[in-house]
């Protein structure tokens, strides 16, 4: 593959951010609206050397995913809302056991089977809390079919480098749409591999933390032989209910991605420096965003756009660092309430924080976030 | 077959067999007294298995198999 | 000198199963099909579930990987297309491998693809407790039928064998040395292999339902009306080997 | 200028691959562009669409809702997806299908492009092709030159120069029509 300009679906945009990144084990279950991904790699995979699996369920399909990363094989899953609810019990399962993978999750109406080929973005709470348990989470919200293909990428690497699952969520609008991209030459970007042991068998510990607090992970069959097992484990992996033990394990996953914020927050910014009034929309809504703020700006409002492409973990920092400057705080997105409670709280009080939500199955409109700047202006 | 070489067992043993019995991990389900059936085996007042008479065991190993903790060896 | 300590994780031991829990008598005959074969420890990979039998893969000095309830033959699945040379044991129960992960035990078998799936039946949840199991007799009670089992129970050998396992066997524990000639050949065989081994739970199922002493509860499994022995071995394309085919494929090599 | 175009018709028609073809041909003239297109049980028999947005600025939000020229080759299609068409907009349908036409201020071509594909060309199928040329030609979205490049690089090998007919083809109706 060279640099490359053409017309391609989001979806498309995953699978070949996939192939890019080194993924090279793909299992799945067909679902609306991310099946052309799985479709893709279908095709793709076996021409790398990689392998794809439709697995008879969504809950097989995130183990076999899990099973091939231990295997040492970059992995990847994809779905929508059902499916990823499905899927809730093994993603915990890798999040504490720390087998790297990408679960994609292209959004759609709910909640149940709800509305399988129109967008929602009503799966941000389930991406960050669907599974049980404290863990912290990963998750990236691209919003164009660029960067479909570059978070993807971004996902692979984190998931590597961090020994995590890390969620892709974007809406079916995104998933189906194609739109023209200019893709940067495979060779020139960064692949990051997951860090390995420098030690001898005999004393590998497989849930022994580095000073960065992520343990150097072997493949199964390489003479490291291991345990590994969902249950709260030691540093050796082996079951234990010792409170001192579960407690140091359960704040070290936490300070694995806390310490790493910086390198996981990603966000942009469009018309802020002397902004009065700001939206806050990530995917889909933040293109209508975008243009309501080009709008606002004709019309003389000072109107600007905090983009998050990083939900998870949440951009405390710089939301608070927005509420200061700004006197309003719209947020867009299309559900009932999701990520405003964490605007909310990040603001403190200090900006006005609006809602603009919708869960109709159609995206937000300009015109519609344009209305709600111009009523807190 | 099974060897208890390492362990810390109680060793039992004649010119034709060598019985070795690991107690720590016996739990006394008795079914190495039960299958035998030539009365080598017996429960002490602990409930863990003890053998009583080494020189009537014919080495048919069905103690050694059939014990689920791995508590008893013969060779 | 086979030793079964050398197969295992010193740490670890002794097992956690009850008093006179069959589990570890087909611990035992694993064991020893293991040194049979002569498999190196780096290159057997065993998957279990969750309940008492899928406690198993912490004991085993191996690459072990102990998964969700119901879920360890999906992750094998993708362990094997990772790794197809390593041999991959999947150790499931009757309520893993039969209720909650029923879907994947007829979806590996129909696949072909070669893993030897290990299914404890000891015809009850007892990790949880004593609760009704797909395997559990009719009439006989559970912590979840206090009145009586009226649920037809589940021959899982003509299951897998009707969704296309190609290595269908039944073993019992009271039998240990055929089981152990049973598990050798399971992992020998090409494809997906099935062995169901009947086990004996006497602390939580048999107490409750007077089956006995364990030895009698052993020795009841020998008068089992279920088939013993091979029940069912056929040849057919295994799942990583076509999916090699596949790649050559894409890649124009064929 | 942000440029709506909605090629519309039922299943079966290539639809879809016509939208694809003339976005990709926006490329070739260096422009933005986005494409999108009906899934789901809406995409299965009946009325299907797809839409085409070409700018030269970046194309924030992705979904036509304001329609500069839209191509209906069935009269259902035209009924259902023809409710948003600009008031100036350009409305392209097919002259044997489409009879019953809405209100409005848009400027109407009547194209007997179905008939073209059938008869002029003896296949059907490239009815999708001869509406492309129809778009080509009556409005400034794409270069003639990027049309049929974009139609070679898509259409099946051996079926280069049918396509090629039927997209002049398509851009002789129009002239005929404009005339």
């Amino acid at each position: 593959m060279r640099a490359s300009v053409g017309l391609m679906q989001g979806n498309e945009a995953c699978a070949r951010g996939a192939i890019v990144a080194g993924c090279r084990f793909y299992a799945g279950y067909p679902i609306t609206p991310s099946s052309e991904i799985a479709e893709e790699l279908a095709r793709l995979l076996p021409q790398v050397g990689g392998k794809f699996i439709q697995m008879e369920d969504e809950i097989g399909a995130m183990g076999a995913c899990i099973g091939a990363s231990l295997g040492g094989v970059k992995s990847m899953t994809a779905t929508s809302g059902p499916g990823f609810s499905l899927k809730q019990e093994n993603l915990g399962y890798a999040i504490y056991t720390e087998v790297p993978c990408v679960v994609v999750n292209v959004m759609r109406g709910g909640p149940s089977t709800g509305l399988p080929t129109s967008p929602a973005q009503s799966d941000v709470m389930q991406a960050r809390w669907g599974t049980h348990g404290d863990h912290p989470m990963i998750a990236l919200a691209p919003a164009s079919v660029r960067e479909v293909h570059d978070c993807t990428i971004r996902a692979f690497n984190l998931a590597e480098r961090l020994r995590t699952p890390v969620i892709l969520l974007y809406d079916e609008v995104i998933g189906h749409m194609r739109e023209k991209v200019e893709l940067t030459d495979p060779s020139q970007v960064a692949i990051v591999e997951r860090p390995k042991p420098t030690c001898p068998p005999e004393v590998y510990l497989p849930y022994k933390a580095g000073e960065d607090d992520v343990p150097p992970f072997v493949r199964f069959g390489e003479g490291y032989r291991y345990h590994v097992t969902g249950l709260a484990h030691d540093e050796r992996g082996f079951p234990t209910q010792n409170p001192r033990v579960v407690e140091a394990h359960q704040r070290r996953l936490h300070r694995k991605v806390e310490r790493h914020r910086d390198e996981i927050a990603a966000y942009e910014t469009f018309m802020l420096e002397d902004a009065e009034v700001a939206v806050f929309a990530y995917g889909i809504t933040a293109r209508s965003a975008r243009a309501a703020v080009r709008t606002a700006r004709s019309e003389g409002l000072r109107a600007g756009l905090l983009r998050p492409i990083s939900l998870w973990p949440f951009l405390d920092l710089e939301v608070g660092k927005l509420a200061q400057q700004v006197k309003a705080i719209v947020v867009a997105e299309m559900n009932l309430g999701q990520m405003i409670y964490e605007v909310e709280r990040a603001a403190q009080g200090r900006a006005r924080v609006a809602a603009y939500q919708k869960a109709s199955g159609e995206p937000i409109h300009p015109e519609e976030i344009l209305a709600a700047l111009q009523e807190v202006r | 077959m099974n060897s208890l070489v390492h362990q810390r067992c109680r060793v039992y043993t004649t010119e034709k067999v060598t019985i070795r019995i690991l107690e720590e991990w016996c739990k006394g389900c008795e079914i190495c007294v039960d299958v035998c059936k030539k009365h080598c085996l017996a429960m002490d007042i602990l409930g863990k298995v003890k053998v009583v008479n080494v020189e009537a065991c014919n080495k048919c190993l069905l103690c050694d198999v059939l014990c689920p903790d791995f508590a008893i060896a013969i060779e | 000198m086979f030793d079964y300590h050398e197969y295992f994780r010193s740490e670890m031991m002794p097992h956690m199963w009850c008093k006179g829990c069959g589990n570890g008598i087909v611990l035992k005959a694993l064991l020893r099909a293991i040194h049979r074969l002569g498999l190196s420890k780096d290159r057997i990979a065993m998957v279990s579930g969750i309940g008492c039998s899928s406690r198993l893969t912490g004991y085993v000095d191996c690459n072990t990987l102990h998964t969700t309830h119901g879920r360890p033959l999906a992750f094998a699945t993708g362990l094997k297309l990772a790794r197809p040379e390593l041999t991959v044991i999947v150790i499931t129960g009757d309520g893993d491998g039969l209720a909650i992960g029923g879907n994947h035990l007829i979806h590996t078998a129909r696949r072909n693809i070669d893993l030897t799936c290990l299914l404890f039946n000891n015809q009850i949840y007892g990790m949880t407790g004593g609760q009704l199991a797909p395997t559990t007799p009719e009439a006989l009670f559970s912590t979840t039928t206090p009145y009586g089992n009226i649920e037809p129970n589940f021959d899982a050998c003509r299951l897998v064998q009707a969704a296309g396992g190609t290595f269908v066997a039944r073993g019992t524990v009271y039998r240990a040395i055929p089981l152990e000639k049973l598990i050798a050949e399971g992992i020998q065989h090409k494809g997906f292999s099935f062995i169901e081994v009947l086990t004996t739970c006497p602390e939580i199922h048999g107490r409750r339902n007077k089956l006995g002493t364990p030895a009698e509860m052993l020795q009841a499994l020998a008068k089992t009306t279920l088939p013993t022995g091979v029940i069912h071995q056929a040849s057919g394309p295994e799942y990583t080997e076509a999916y090699d085919g596949i790649i050559a494929k894409a890649q124009g090599r064929t | 200028m942000r440029y709506e175009v909605r090629i519309s018709g039922e299943g079966g028609q290539g639809v879809i691959l016509a939208g694809i073809i003339l976005a990709e041909a926006a490329i070739r003239d260096g422009r933005n562009v986005v494409q999108t297109q009906v899934y789901g049980p809406e995409s299965r028999g009946g009325a299907t669409k797809a839409e085409v947005i070409i700018s030269d600025e970046e194309i924030d939000y992705p979904k036509a809702g304001r329609i500069d020229l839209l191509l209906a080759l069935t009269q259902e299609a035209c009924d259902k997806y023809s409710g948003d068409l600009k008031d100036r907009g350009a409305m392209i349908v097919d002259s044997s299908q489409v009879t019953a036409l809405p209100p409005g201020g848009f400027t109407l071509f009547a194209l007997p492009i179905i008939e073209t594909a059938k008869e002029k060309l003896g296949k059907g199928v490239v009815a999708n092709i001869v509406a492309l040329g129809t778009i080509a030609a009556l409005s400034s979205a794409v270069s003639r030159e990027a049309i049929e490049k974009a139609v070679l690089a898509r259409v099946p090998t051996g079926t280069e120069e049918l396509n090629l007919m039927a997209l002049a083809a398509g851009f002789e109706l129009a002239g005929a029509s404009s005339q």
